[in-house]
């Protein structure tokens, strides 16, 4: 019982990261390796705010996703915006962007653990103080539930934007071919913003929520989750939302496994070996679509 | 009234539209012949707004739309269905309708989506299916009616037949018509000349970026050594001369 | 020439004085995860130098000149820092990186290539190969068991651990130091569940370690992960004591509030030591950098540094070979210095009696010094 | 005369969709065999179960009398069987000499004869397509026309025994058809076997020694290209009332 | 000189090795096979010649051999298994390759160290042969960018279908890119291990993986030419940055920032264009017009004519 809150909250947290990655990366064609440095970004802006004044957690959300959504949206236009303009194709532009996203993440990072002196930050200055209860033995804090009710809603609303709305089909349109998505009259350069923003702010989001889970974090935690992230995301198949879903459940459960039933020593050789088998057995992902190509 | 004046387009260094004149009015189709390499896609192209003219302009009712982007371009009211099908390959067909009605309202979507179905039983039956899996000329309706969707004004059509079995070039010349009849201007680069000219009321050839004729449609058909006046030395150049194909 | 290890460069050479200036690198992480440790670190070997100078240690106008080099947190960067001392024929020695992994890629170089070389912290078994590597101080886990008095005082039972298996110095506490500890004293070790460098939630492996019921938890984790792992340690409902680790310190625990204190752990050195040399290094620290209290990396990089100078003054010279031969001859005597007095060396490392403190959700607190 | 080509009974079902329903035919040594039939029907599907680039649901093929169903695809080019694309699969970054020159690779392995000039086939080849003067060019930045031609060279150079063409001259005018069209008949006279897949069907009547009719992935006809074209089956299913003036003009 | 020569020896031999990393990476890409294998590779060659020099003492010859080889046989298989995956599909598959085998290093008992590695490896290796190796493997990767194979190389990256219509058998070219990658990634992991005598878990992580990547794509992917520039740079940058201190790493971070925007095709592409827009504004601008002016002349339209 108590496996399966972790797992719910562990997998959550994967979730709201992978989300953002996966929804930039399945519309637009965008896999940002920045998306964890604007997470600890956007909390580590709330760590510094909280330095000057005092705020209550509910207000540190929203900066928290404001500073994600705008950081996101900045690298967009300054780096990915401009990787594609220069690059030849698309499958060219596909590598660049993955190494401006590197490039660009080490900016953030850089300011954050330089004025951090790389120790670790949280956000008490807040005053928040989590509540635990406890039904029948399984111990659940507030965090976690607040982290799997965003997570959850945030799926749930993005899987239906993108399968049932006319800016979802555009959206999905342009990560196939962007040039004759013009010519339907679709505005790239909106969708690619509001996408960004999306992403960002989702990111933002997490950071604050992992942050007071965790209580805190360092400059270079986003890189850990990234990983990970990239991973559940290709595990559920790019462009599923519920694969998305499904693909972080996946690992969390598998981590919290091995981690309650064994010494811990082979957590990483568990979980990624089942992304292995499955890739194995579903070259596309458990929910992805087969690419469609015929000779 | 479309309009294009005097438009020049270059890629790099080679300019592959030389000060082209070109102009549609509504309610009439008019034809682009010439030879491969001619720019006659990179004329549609650019007045679809997919490549920047260098200079020249493009005009409807003298409201000018040089060098808008392609969406832009778009909500002005022209459609261009691109060379060469472009369908969004792991969409559904259905969804590539939708996307081709991107712009428009949601009912009249689906009255033209109808028509389109209408027009090409097989897209209908396939509808779910990924528009990539299609043959060549199932996807070539496909670019056809997804054109369509957006309910322009103004219609740029880059070798619709192409690919297309005699029956569905039929189809589709007789549905250009029947748009033409509607008020939509239509330009339309065929190489399927008779097809084409059954339709048009005006024909404009180019050769190497710029127009070497113009003229009524009736003039050609009933003369058809007219075309080959106007096209002069340009008949005797190109592979054939140079390099003997037989 | 020779092989690819590297150049064989002789250093200053053997003569009766000194030259006017001695020169020694300094190669520490001031960037990247270890910085805050390096940055530390820094200011004693800074503060070291400047009272060797100030005193006319090394004789009239001699000065020890330190070049302080910073390995970016790469190996590839601390390694070349190497050679470049070696190239250099005015190095008379290096004063290594604190962290293993750095440390690990100098130490073959320094010990071919006949560099004496002195680190601080890097508590791996390879640092040490010879005698031209020296170590301040020990590693943890030599005194870690300074902490069975309070176990035993308290009268736990037994005892549950989540550790870090990535790190070498936490690895050796979790498989081997604790374990040993535990069997001295006759307690049981419940639960010992191993976290990786990815691990960033704990819920899983504290609960664990909690079904098993343990008296005492140890939780050995680097740098923001003791603050999380703390929190949920308290937030899934554990109230008793904890035992930590030294990299817990420099209020890394601060981000985890109330949930943090209780946490114990051993170091080599704290500011509520009563030994006198430590106590005047602390005045002499306090003096120089606005009345802050040093942590330990300051009190090892200071104690290192002196040990250079005095190896040099006892040999007479700036040549590497003349100033191992004194070192080696040092390490066979007792060391007095910021770490505390009468300390012996073990395997070229400094021995230390440790002091556990406790954190109490603000500040730490000496508990116990040891003897 | 011989068969080059043997298909008895060769089906792909793509789930539901029989792209290819069963269908027998054989290719005559030294003729331009042509295939008609609507969109969608299989004809491109057909030439990729020929060159085993789409699985066979049943059926079997043989080459030169031996079985190939069950070779892997890059084995067919060294039995001598050579194809273009519906659509222009040409290397972006290769010039139109090195693209053609992929297909002089099949079948030499020295590719400098002499300095740094093309090998003889190569020129040759482009000579023949008409592009021997955009050698050192980009495919970016030639017309959809002239890509097509290039797609053919690359085939030819490969010296094959059998060339499949699918649709080779969309995009081409009439006249560049015929020169096309003449083109195949002269590598018909130098012995070369051919199946052409095109929609023209004048080029079709005017190329042919043989064609095929499809329909829904089964043959419906085949025979003499006059014949097969006056079939009021073919003429239902595939040719529609346009022909039908059109060859009343004739 | 040779001070200079002396007092950048680590970094000259980190440049080298970086080479046969980045090659092992840049190999399969060219072959459109997205594989970070190569990391594990070097992993695994880093650790087997730690073992054969420390238990069997072989020398460097052949322990360069061996572990190679051992990590090649890892490579293959690994091929065999996965070769059904494209694009990032492949990649992710690959990092949890590589972040496996930093599993088992991690746990691998006295085979590996564990988290403290194993140290001591000193050989008999000496410049010259480092030298050596790395210039053959440069040669030989050399052969793949000219003529005949380099043109199969890349319709094999850029239409697999195609390239088997022209007869070439894509299965044995992908899982050759395998084997070619396992055996330069683990002679760049044993050459790492014999240079610095030590190995430890950062010699196989997904921080190596992102340098990796990155110095093939900055420097260019498409010829090892890419690849020697990139390991140059980013084996000196780290070196060259000193003076801004603290702010390395944002600096570092713009620098790849800017060279993933500004050269498309990496350092080498943009010497390569730069080279031929010299060569067609000074030298060729006539003969390129020839060709332009021919290729807008098409036939006509004799048919309408006719008709
Ligand atoms: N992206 C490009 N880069 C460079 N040159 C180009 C590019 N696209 C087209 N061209 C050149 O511009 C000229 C006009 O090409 P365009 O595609 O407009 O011809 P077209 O008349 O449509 O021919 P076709 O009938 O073969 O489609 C050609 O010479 C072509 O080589
Ligand atoms: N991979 C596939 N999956 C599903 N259906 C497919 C697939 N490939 C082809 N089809 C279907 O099989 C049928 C035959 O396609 P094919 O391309 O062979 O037709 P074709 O005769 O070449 O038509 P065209 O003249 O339009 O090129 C079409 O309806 C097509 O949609
Ligand atoms: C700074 C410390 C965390 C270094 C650690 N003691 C090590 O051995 O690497
Ligand atoms: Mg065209
Ligand atoms: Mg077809």
């Amino acid at each position: 019982m108590q496996e399966l809150v972790a797992t719910a909250s562990l997998g959550s947290v994967y979730l709201l990261f992978a989300l953002g990655l996966s929804a930039a990366w399945g519309t637009i064609g965008i896999l940002n390796f920045a998306h964890g440095a604007i997470f600890v970004s956007a909390s580590y802006a709330c760590y510094e705010l909280l330095a000057i004044q005092q705020l209550p957690v509910q207000v540190l959300a929203v900066i928290a996703v404001a500073v994600g959504a705008l950081l996101s949206v900045v690298m967009q236009v300054l780096v990915f915006d401009q990787i594609r303009k220069r690059a030849k194709s698309e499958r060219a532009a596909e590598t660049r962007i993955l190494i401006g996203g590197i490039g660009a993440a080490m900016i953030p990072v850089a300011i954050a653990s330089h004025r951090t002196k790389n120790l670790a930050f949280g956000l008490q200055g807040s005053g928040f103080q989590a509540s635990v209860w406890e039904f029948g033995g399984v111990r659940i804090t507030s965090i976690q539930v607040v982290t799997v009710l965003c997570a959850l809603g945030a799926a749930t609303t993005l899987g239906w934007y993108l399968k049932r709305t006319r800016a979802g089909l555009a959206l999905r349109s342009l990560g196939v071919d962007d040039q004759v998505a013009a010519l339907m009259g679709i505005d790239r350069r909106r969708y690619a913003w509001a996408t960004m923003a999306f992403a960002g702010g989702l990111a933002g989001l997490a950071g604050v929520l992992l942050t007071l889970n965790l209580g805190a974090i360092s400059a270079e935690s986003g890189d850990a989750l990234l990983v990970k992230a990239f991973a559940c995301v290709v595990l559920g198949g790019v462009g599923s939302t519920t694969g998305v879903v499904v693909g972080c459940m996946t690992l969390a459960a598998s981590e919290t496994w091995v981690l309650t039933q064994t010494s811990g020593m082979w957590v990483e050789a568990v979980s990624f070996g089942i992304i292995f088998v499955v890739l194995l057995l579903r070259p596309q992902g458990i929910f992805g679509r087969q690419e469609v190509r015929r000779v | 009234m479309l309009e294009i004046n005097d438009l020049h387009v270059s890629y790099g260094h080679v300019e592959a539209v030389a000060g082209v004149d070109l102009s549609v009015r509504p309610g009439t189709v008019s034809l682009v012949l010439g030879p491969n390499g001619a720019g006659k896609s990179t004329t549609l192209n650019a007045v679809a707004g997919m490549v920047r003219p260098t200079s020249g302009s493009v005009r409807i009712d003298g409201a000018d739309l040089t060098g808008l982007p392609a969406h832009r371009v778009v909500a002005r009211g022209i459609a261009l269905v691109p060379e060469g099908r472009r369908v969004f390959a792991p969409l559904s067909i259905e969804e590539n309708l939708r996307l081709g009605g991107h712009t428009t309202k949601a009912s009249r979507a689906r009255e033209i989506s109808d028509r389109v179905y209408e027009m090409f039983p097989v897209l209908h039956d396939r509808r779910r299916s990924a528009a990539g899996l299609l043959s060549g000329g199932e996807q070539q309706m496909l670019a056809f009616g997804r054109g369509l969707m957006s309910d322009p004004a103004y219609v740029l059509l880059d070798e619709p037949s192409m690919g297309l079995a005699p029956a569905m070039v039929d189809v589709v010349i007789e549905k250009v018509a029947v748009m033409a009849e509607a008020g939509i201007g239509v330009l339309m680069v065929e190489q399927n000349t008779e097809a084409g000219l059954e339709i048009a009321s005006e024909v404009t050839v180019m050769s190497r970026g710029s127009v070497v004729f113009r003229g009524p449609s009736e003039r050609v058909r009933s003369d058809p050594s007219v075309l080959r006046a106007f096209l002069g030395d340009a008949a005797l150049s190109g592979p054939d001369s140079s390099a003997p194909v037989a | 020439g020779g092989t690819a290890a590297g150049p064989g460069g002789a250093g200053p050479s053997s003569g009766d004085e000194l030259p006017e200036t001695v020169k020694v690198m300094v190669s520490v992480p001031l960037t990247g995860p270890a910085a805050f440790a390096g940055a530390e670190a820094e200011k004693g070997y800074e503060l070291a130098a400047a009272e060797i100078n100030e005193s006319g240690f090394l004789g009239d106008g001699v000065t020890l000149e330190i070049d302080v080099r910073d390995t970016q947190a790469s190996v590839q960067k601390a390694a070349s820092d190497v050679t470049a001392a070696i190239a250099d024929s005015e190095v008379t020695a290096v004063l290594g990186s604190l962290s293993s992994a750095e440390a690990l890629a100098q130490s073959p170089i320094a010990e071919k290539q006949k560099m004496p070389i002195v680190y601080i912290q890097a508590g791996s078994p390879g640092v040490i190969l010879g005698d031209y590597t020296y170590r301040f101080p020990t590693p943890m886990s030599s005194y870690y068991n300074i902490l069975s008095e309070q176990i035993a005082k308290e009268g736990w039972t037994s005892i549950g651990m989540v550790y870090g298996a990535w790190v070498p110095t936490l690895k050796e506490l979790g498989e081997v130091a604790i374990p040993e500890m535990a069997e001295e004293l006759g307690i049981e070790v419940t639960s010992s569940v191993a976290t990786q460098q990815t691990t960033q939630d704990f819920s899983a492996p504290i609960k664990q370690v909690l079904e098993s019921d343990p008296d005492v938890v140890s939780i050995l984790q680097i740098g923001p992960a003791n603050a999380t792992a703390m929190q949920q340690l308290r937030q899934a409902g554990f109230d008793g004591p904890v035992l930590g680790n030294s990299s817990a310190g420099a209020n890394t625990l601060e981000p985890a509030g109330e949930n943090g204190a209780g946490m114990i752990w051993p170091v080599d050195f704290a500011p509520g030591t009563d030994d006198p040399a430590s106590i005047e290094f602390i005045e002499k620290y306090k003096t120089a950098n606005n009345d802050e209290e040093p942590f330990p990396y300051a009190a090892e990089a200071y104690d290192a540094t002196w040990f250079v100078a005095k190896a040099i003054e006892a040999a007479g010279s700036a040549n590497r070979g003349a100033v191992k031969d004194a070192m080696v001859e040092m390490a066979g005597g007792t060391w007095t210095g910021a770490l505390g007095s009468d300390l012996s060396f073990e395997e070229n490392s400094l021995k230390v009696n440790g002091t556990v403190i406790e954190w109490d959700g603000t500040r730490e607190n000496v508990l116990y010094s040891a003897n | 005369m011989t068969n080059v080509l043997e298909a008895s009974d060769v089906a792909v079902h793509y789930g539901g969709v029989r792209a290819v329903d069963g269908i027998s035919f054989a290719l005559e040594e030294g003729r331009i065999s042509g295939i008609i039939g609507p969109n969608g029907s299989g004809k491109s599907t057909l030439v990729a179960a020929l060159t085993r680039l789409t699985h066979l649901t049943r059926g079997e093929l043989s080459f030169a009398g031996a079985r190939y169903e069950s070779v892997r695809p890059a084995s067919i080019a060294s039995m001598g069987v050579a194809r273009t694309f519906q659509t222009v699969r040409l290397l972006p970054d290769l010039t139109v000499a090195a693209n053609v020159q992929l297909g002089h690779d099949a079948r030499a392995r020295r590719d400098r004869p002499r300095g740094r000039g093309l090998p003889a086939p190569v020129s040759q080849a482009l000579d023949r397509t008409g592009l021997a003067e955009m050698a050192h060019v980009l495919p970016s930045e030639l017309s959809y026309g002239t890509q097509r031609r290039v797609e053919i060279a690359r085939a030819i150079v490969m010296a094959p025994k059998l060339l499949l063409l699918d649709e080779p001259t969309a995009g081409m005018n009439q006249s560049e058809r015929r020169d096309i069209s003449a083109l195949l008949r002269q590598l018909r006279d130098e012995g070369l076997t051919q199946l052409l897949i095109e929609h023209d069907v004048q080029m079709m009547l005017d190329t042919c020694d043989h064609l095929f009719a499809m329909a829904q992935g089964r043959l419906l006809t085949e025979g003499r290209p006059a014949d097969v074209v006056a079939d009021a089956r073919v003429q239902e299913a595939y040719l529609g009332k346009g022909w039908k003036a059109h060859a009343g003009d004739q | 000189m040779s001070s200079v020569y002396d007092s950048n020896l680590v970094l000259i031999q980190s440049a080298l090795v970086a080479v046969l990393l980045a090659l092992s990476i840049q190999v399969p890409l060219r072959l459109g096979v997205f594989s970070l294998a190569g990391v594990g590779s070097y992993g695994i060659g880093a650790y087997v010649s730690a073992n054969l020099v420390l238990r069997y003492e072989l020398g460097s010859i052949p322990t360069m051999a061996l572990s190679a080889l051992a990590a090649a046989a890892v490579s293959f298989l690994l091929g065999v298994v996965i070769y059904r995956l494209a694009g990032l599909y492949l990649a992710m598959a690959t990092i949890a390759f590589d972040l496996t085998v930093a599993v088992v290093a991690l746990n691998g008992g006295e085979w590996t160290g564990g988290p403290v590695g194993l140290f001591g490896v000193f050989t008999d290796l000496t410049m010259g042969l480092l030298f050596a190796v790395v210039a053959l493997c440069l040669v030989a990767v050399h052969v793949t960018e000219i003529g005949r194979l380099a043109r199969r190389v890349t319709t094999v990256r850029e239409d697999p279908e195609l390239a088997a219509s022209v007869g070439i058998n894509v299965r044995a070219y992908r899982l050759t890119a395998f084997v070619v990658s396992g055996l330069v990634g683990g002679l760049a992991g044993c050459l790492n291990t014999l240079t610095r005598s030590a190995v430890g878990l950062q010699d196989v992580s997904f921080h190596l993986v992102v340098l990796a990547l990155t110095t093939v794509i900055v420097g260019g992917a498409l010829s090892w030419r890419g690849a020697v520039i990139g390991s140059v740079l980013f084996t000196w940058l780290p070196t060259a940055l000193a003076f801004v201190g603290d702010w390395q790493e944002l600096v570092y971070g713009a620098i790849v920032v800017l060279a993933a925007i500004f050269l498309p095709t990496g350092l080498y592409g943009a010497w390569c264009s730069a080279r031929r827009q010299f060569a067609v504004s000074f030298v060729g601008r006539r003969r390129e017009a020839a060709v332009r002016a021919r290729l807008h002349q098409g036939n006509v339209d004799k048919e309408v004519a006719a008709s």
